[in-house]
């Protein structure tokens, strides 16, 4: 085995001991921020799939989480909470009739990314054949802001506006770093494969990639299939993270907390995108002090100005386009040391 | 093979852009193992005639006819799979991948693995990938690029970006191959070199070639078979020596005769 | 009343121009002639602010023109009509006319100069109300040099205006450069056509991938036989 | 019969409003192929400072109107200079983004604002605007009246500003090619900015309105009709400033009949707005009054 396949493995049994111990032990705020970095990175990763590797700029995501969140909440809340929830309108059918137990949490997600996937399936086969840059993007934004009108109309299975309470916290360190380390490893082998040198290649030049005999269409489905997967696995675990859901919390900001996310990581870098989710959890709730301290909205304030200066003084994000190595490591390692020998002297 | 074989027939192609009349009435036969030369002023309409063929544009009217197949109006996904390939006037390459990057996308589309072969991996696709990494090597040698593999497409120079981009064309095997100005931008040496690079790829790979060029003397060395076009209208076609005689010829590159008082 | 220097510009990799060196002096009609690629409509580009030079200097009697905006330069006296004609499709011919004036405040000038145009090509004047687009290839070739001429240039640059006309429009168009030429205008024309360039030009260079390859005065430049060389590779 | 005319009444008027608010998304997206996110916010500005101009400064109401234009304008001239024009080199992608970030921005500042904040203010309507007028049997508020007449006046305004000046001229230049458009000697960043000028003033004059219209101001009182708007400019022809007028007009109408004879689909309205929106871009990307354009090899 190579140095590095070395370096992995104990890098994912050290994480493996981490969920073990910290599911257990960790104190329960800073708990909470690792799931929504994980949650927030598993999405991210999708969406700088579609939008950073393939180039093709959807404004959907949250029209994804929405789906995937109330479908997961639909398997998981227990019955005699579904009978409380739905007072006016009765839930429809067939979730009225059952509910999964907890060995069926891993269905329930999966299920949810399934039904993102058929959703972008809907939007995707008319919008990527046909829209490109902008025109695509506020086609696929008008998208999830349909399904948020829809989520909020369709009582029989949302609830409407009020939401939904009392879904079993089943998110835990085990599903949300489980989920997203799988996913990524999906991603990177996706990016790195002939399938994602053709997207490379279309977000390149999708006229040359096209000429060289590449079905550009099919292969922009194919990204924004798993970016919608993706979203919709993140959206059940968000659910089942925080106990409720309304249409509201996947409405278009949650679009916009992700576009910083791939942003600041740098637009096409998967790794970027893992860590800038988890950066991205940690100061959302860091800065919740000034919300409740200073005045409430000054986060946003904050995030807005961020995205902007990135955008004009830093567009390349943390990891421009390129992807974490052991190697990359090694150097800076090896740079900071030497820096540091030259300094003592 | 039959050399008297047409492999390209261009029949009757008009182009029109709104009102204005790109490509008129333009028919051509290409045979297989031809070297042809496209040669025509700036906007005369030869880019156009290539993108009618690659199926960039749908021709307002005509056919083009590929190895005995309609396949007018293609997609140009399609086109490249049945084995037309081309450059374009001005470097298309994917300038942020490697060159061998560049020319492994020419061979995705042949790629029999599935999505999920390649995200596991399979052992099916661990082979099919190192077989078509080298391939993608023996391309690039073939081609003089083996030292320039890892290099940065859009960091390379000039005249070896255009080698790049010919080497990903060749990639998706072409039967057919349309190189746009491929000496555009080149010094006469450069150029001279081009051209046996050209010749040298038409022999190894047993191609037939469809070529534009403006500047005469790029082509007059290599193609044996010249057609001129001018305001979208075929004016003349022969060899070298009979287009540079041809007073028609002259009038369009020099400009009118009357005006010589 | 131009000086160009030892002009060299990189362009989207290419090295375009190669240390390009010329002169117009004023009255003069000068000749920039060269197969496409050779670097002919780079050179008018630097010219007018469009494209920064990496070396060599641009003057425009005397004041130096690198690094000024486009908009800047046709203040100083500097206007073009460009390759391809470039005209406003969906504005009428008249308000291209007026637009080429956009940096002139003098109406009695401008209208004057309006009506020069309008005797220059007399076909404008009868389509003065037409939208651009709806232009023959020729109507907008003198749309484009007649809004050029709008700004009251010391100095016209002329982008291949031969290119995709009609001979009999050629004709056409070189009378009226010639015209121009009489008044005592100062030109510099860029090519493809040798032959019309040079039949109205005073002096000529030969262009050939970013250098110039020769130059003289046209009776010289047109006995010789490096021009048809140059084009036909003879 | 009188209820067919008041609710027609009523669509002109909030017609005239999103044809206003479309004129910005119609103008900056001819010349810089920008969807300007923040146009929206841009409108929901006009009428906090309506509020803050009349309430905390205790101006007079049409002074607060005027300064109020004048302010917005400048914004939306400032939101240019600051965030857009540094990106005039850059993907339109990242444009795109940056748009989104000011688009935030401006909605939580206002949050942040102690003078706002994130609840619903009363917005200030003078009585001209909520006086009754009768004729016959039918009964006009004063906003039905004064809306689209003010609406019209700066629509007309706009055309002949930009088809009888010089600036419109260059204004209508720039869209086609700005290249060619700076060999005329003209400065591009100041058509520019004059371009953001125009369409925030317009942005504005419909937040005042809308304000008198919809008495209630929010944070997020900017999005829904911004996207109306924008639908509106595509249904007309994005970059087609006529157009955008006419799909402004035709979307109000359509709304106020949908609302107004069809009660129980009201709920669904944004959805509606969505879908035609994603229709128009797929099937006629180029509106009711566009042309095509053809992508160059």
């Amino acid at each position: 085995m190579r140095p590095n396949r070395i370096l992995t493995v104990f890098f994912l049994l050290g994480l493996a001991a981490f969920i073990w111990w910290g599911d257990a032990r960790l104190d329960r705020f800073i708990w909470r921020i690792i799931n929504f970095g994980a949650i927030y990175a598993l999405a991210a990763v999708g969406y700088t799939m579609i939008n950073g590797v393939t180039g093709q700029f959807s404004l959907g995501p949250h029209g994804f989480m929405l789906l995937g969140g109330y479908l997961t909440t639909l398997f998981m809340l227990p019955l005699h909470q579904k009978k409380v929830v739905w007072l006016f309108t009765p839930l429809s059918w067939p979730f009225n009739q059952f509910t999964l137990p907890y060995s069926g949490f891993i269905l329930a997600l999966i299920a949810g990314g399934i039904l993102a996937v058929l959703a972008s399936l809907i939007v995707g086969i008319p919008a990527l054949r046909a829209l490109r840059g902008d025109y695509l993007a506020i086609a696929t934004f008008g998208f999830g802001e349909i399904l948020y009108v829809l989520a909020c109309n369709f009582m029989g299975l949302t609830n409407g506006p009020m939401g939904v309470k009392g879904i079993p916290q089943y998110t835990n360190l085990k599903w949300s770093i489980g989920a997203l380390v799988v996913l990524t490893y999906a991603a990177v082998r996706l990016k790195n494969s002939s399938f994602g040198r053709a997207l490379r290649a279309i977000r390149e030049d999708e006229l040359a990639a096209e000429s060289m005999g590449i079905n550009v269409f099919r292969h922009k489905l194919l990204a924004f299939m798993f970016s919608a997967f993706c979203a919709g696995v993140a959206g059940g675990l968000m659910a089942t993270l925080i106990g409720t859901i309304t249409p509201d919390l996947f409405r278009f900001f949650m679009t916009f907390y992700l576009l910083m996310i791939i942003v600041l990581g740098g637009l096409g870098s998967i790794s970027g995108a893992v860590v800038a989710g988890f950066i991205f959890a940690a100061v959302f709730e860091a800065l919740r002090f000034v919300d409740t301290a200073v005045v409430p909205g000054m986060r946003m304030v904050v995030f807005s100005v961020l995205l902007i200066l990135v955008m004009l003084f830093f567009r390349r994000g943390l990891f421009g386009r390129e992807e974490f190595t052991w190697e990359w490591v090694f150097q800076g390692v090896r740079r900071a040391w030497r820096g540091a020998w030259t300094k003592t002297k | 093979m039959d050399k008297n074989e047409v492999i390209l027939s261009l029949q009757s192609l008009t182009m029109k852009f709104g009102g204005l009349v790109a490509v008129r009435d333009f028919s051509m036969d290409i045979r297989y193992g031809e070297l042809v030369g496209l040669i025509g002023p700036n906007g005369a309409g030869k880019t156009t005639i290539f993108n009618m063929i690659t199926g960039h544009y749908r021709p307002t009217a005509g056919k083009v006819i590929f190895e005995g197949r309609d396949i007018t109006g293609l997609p140009p996904w399609q086109v490249a799979r049945l084995g037309i390939s081309r450059t374009f006037q001005n470097i298309r390459l994917c300038r942020e991948m490697t060159a061998l990057e560049n020319v492994l996308i020419s061979f995705h589309p042949r790629v029999r693995s599935t999505v999920f072969d390649a995200i596991l991996p399979t052992p099916r696709y661990l082979r099919e990938e190192r077989k078509m990494r080298e391939r993608g090597m023996e391309l690039l040698s073939a081609v003089g690029l083996e030292k320039w593999a890892n290099f940065r497409a859009g960091a390379l120079p000039y005249g070896l970006q255009r080698r790049v981009e010919i080497a990903r064309a060749l990639a998706t095997s072409p039967k057919l191959l349309l190189l746009d100005e491929p000496a555009a931008g080149m010094n006469p040496a450069e150029a001279a070199d081009l051209m046996n690079f050209i010749r040298h790829i038409r022999e190894t790979f047993n191609l037939t070639i469809f070529l534009i060029e403006h500047v005469m003397q790029v082509v007059m060395g290599i193609c044996p078979r010249i057609r001129v076009i001018d305001f979208g209208v075929s004016i003349a076609e022969g060899t070298p020596e009979e287009i540079k005689n041809n007073p028609k010829v002259i009038e369009a590159y020099l400009g009118e005769e009357a005006l010589r008082a | 009343m131009l000086e160009v220097k030892n002009l060299h510009v990189y362009y989207g990799g290419i090295h375009a121009l190669q240390g390009i060196s010329f002169s117009v002096a004023e009255g003069q009609v000068v000749t920039l002639l060269g197969a496409n690629g050779a670097g002919k409509t780079t050179t008018l580009r630097a010219i007018m602010g469009l494209v920064r030079p990496q070396e060599g200097s641009i003057s425009l009697n005397g004041v130096s023109l690198i690094g000024k905006r486009p908009y800047e330069i046709v203040r100083m006296g500097v206007s073009m009509a460009p390759e391809g004609r470039r005209i406003f499709p969906d504005l009428t011919v008249l308000e291209n006319l007026l637009l080429g004036a956009y940096a002139r405040t003098d109406t009695v000038k401008v209208q004057r100069d309006l009506e020069f145009v309008f005797s220059l090509f007399p076909r404008l004047r009868e389509r003065q109300y037409q939208r651009g687009g709806t232009l023959s290839g020729g109507e907008q070739q003198m749309l484009a040099v007649g809004r050029a001429l709008m700004a009251g240039p010391k100095l016209l640059l002329l982008d291949e205006p031969s290119l995709g006309l009609a001979p009999v429009l050629i004709t056409e168009m070189y009378r009226a450069f010639a015209r121009l030429k009489e008044e005592g205008r100062t030109i510099l024309l860029v090519e493809q056509n040798a032959r019309a360039a040079l039949s109205l030009a005073d002096y000529g260079y030969v262009l050939d991938t970013g250098r110039i390859v020769a130059q003289g005065p046209t009776p010289e430049l047109r006995e010789s036989d490096l021009v048809r060389q140059a084009y036909l590779g003879v | 019969m009188a209820t067919y005319l008041q609710q027609l009444l009523n669509g002109v008027t909030l017609g005239s409003l999103y044809a206003l608010i479309a004129i910005g998304y119609t103008m900056v997206y001819g010349i810089l192929r920008l969807i300007n996110f923040a146009h929206g916010d841009i409108f929901m500005w006009a009428g906090y400072w309506v509020f803050f101009l009349v309430i905390l400064f205790r101006l007079p109401w049409w002074l607060s109107a005027v300064c109020t234009v004048a302010i917005v304008a400048l914004m939306g001239v400032a939101i240019e200079r600051l965030a857009y024009r540094p990106l005039r080199e850059a993907p339109r992608i990242s444009l795109l983004i940056t748009a989104i970030g000011v688009s935030f921005l401006l909605e939580n500042l206002i949050i942040v604002l102690p003078w706002a904040g994130g609840r619903q203010k009363p917005y200030p309507t003078p009585s001209l605007m909520t006086q009754i007028y009768t004729a016959g049997s039918v009964r006009i508020q004063g906003v039905t009246i004064w809306v689209p007449l003010i609406a019209a006046a700066c629509l007309l305004g706009l055309i002949f500003l930009v088809y009888k000046t010089k600036v419109g001229r260059a204004m209508r230049a720039i869209a086609t090619d700005i290249e060619t458009t700076a060999l005329m000697g003209a400065d591009i960043n100041r058509v520019i900015s004059y371009t953001f000028l125009v369409g925030s003033a317009l942005a504005a004059v419909g937040g005042i309105l809308w304000g008198c219209r919809y008495p209630r101001l929010q944070w997020d009182l900017g999005i829904m009709p911004g996207w109306r708007a924008f639908t509106a400019a595509v249904i007309g022809g994005i970059g087609n400033i006529v157009g955008a007028m006419l799909g402004g007009f035709l979307l109000g109408l359509a709304e106020i009949l949908i609302v107004a004879f069809f009660p129980k689909l009201s709920g669904f309205r944004d959805a509606f707005i969505f879908a035609i929106l994603i229709f128009f871009l797929l099937f006629r990307p180029t509106g009711i009054l566009g042309k095509t354009m053809k992508e160059k090899v």
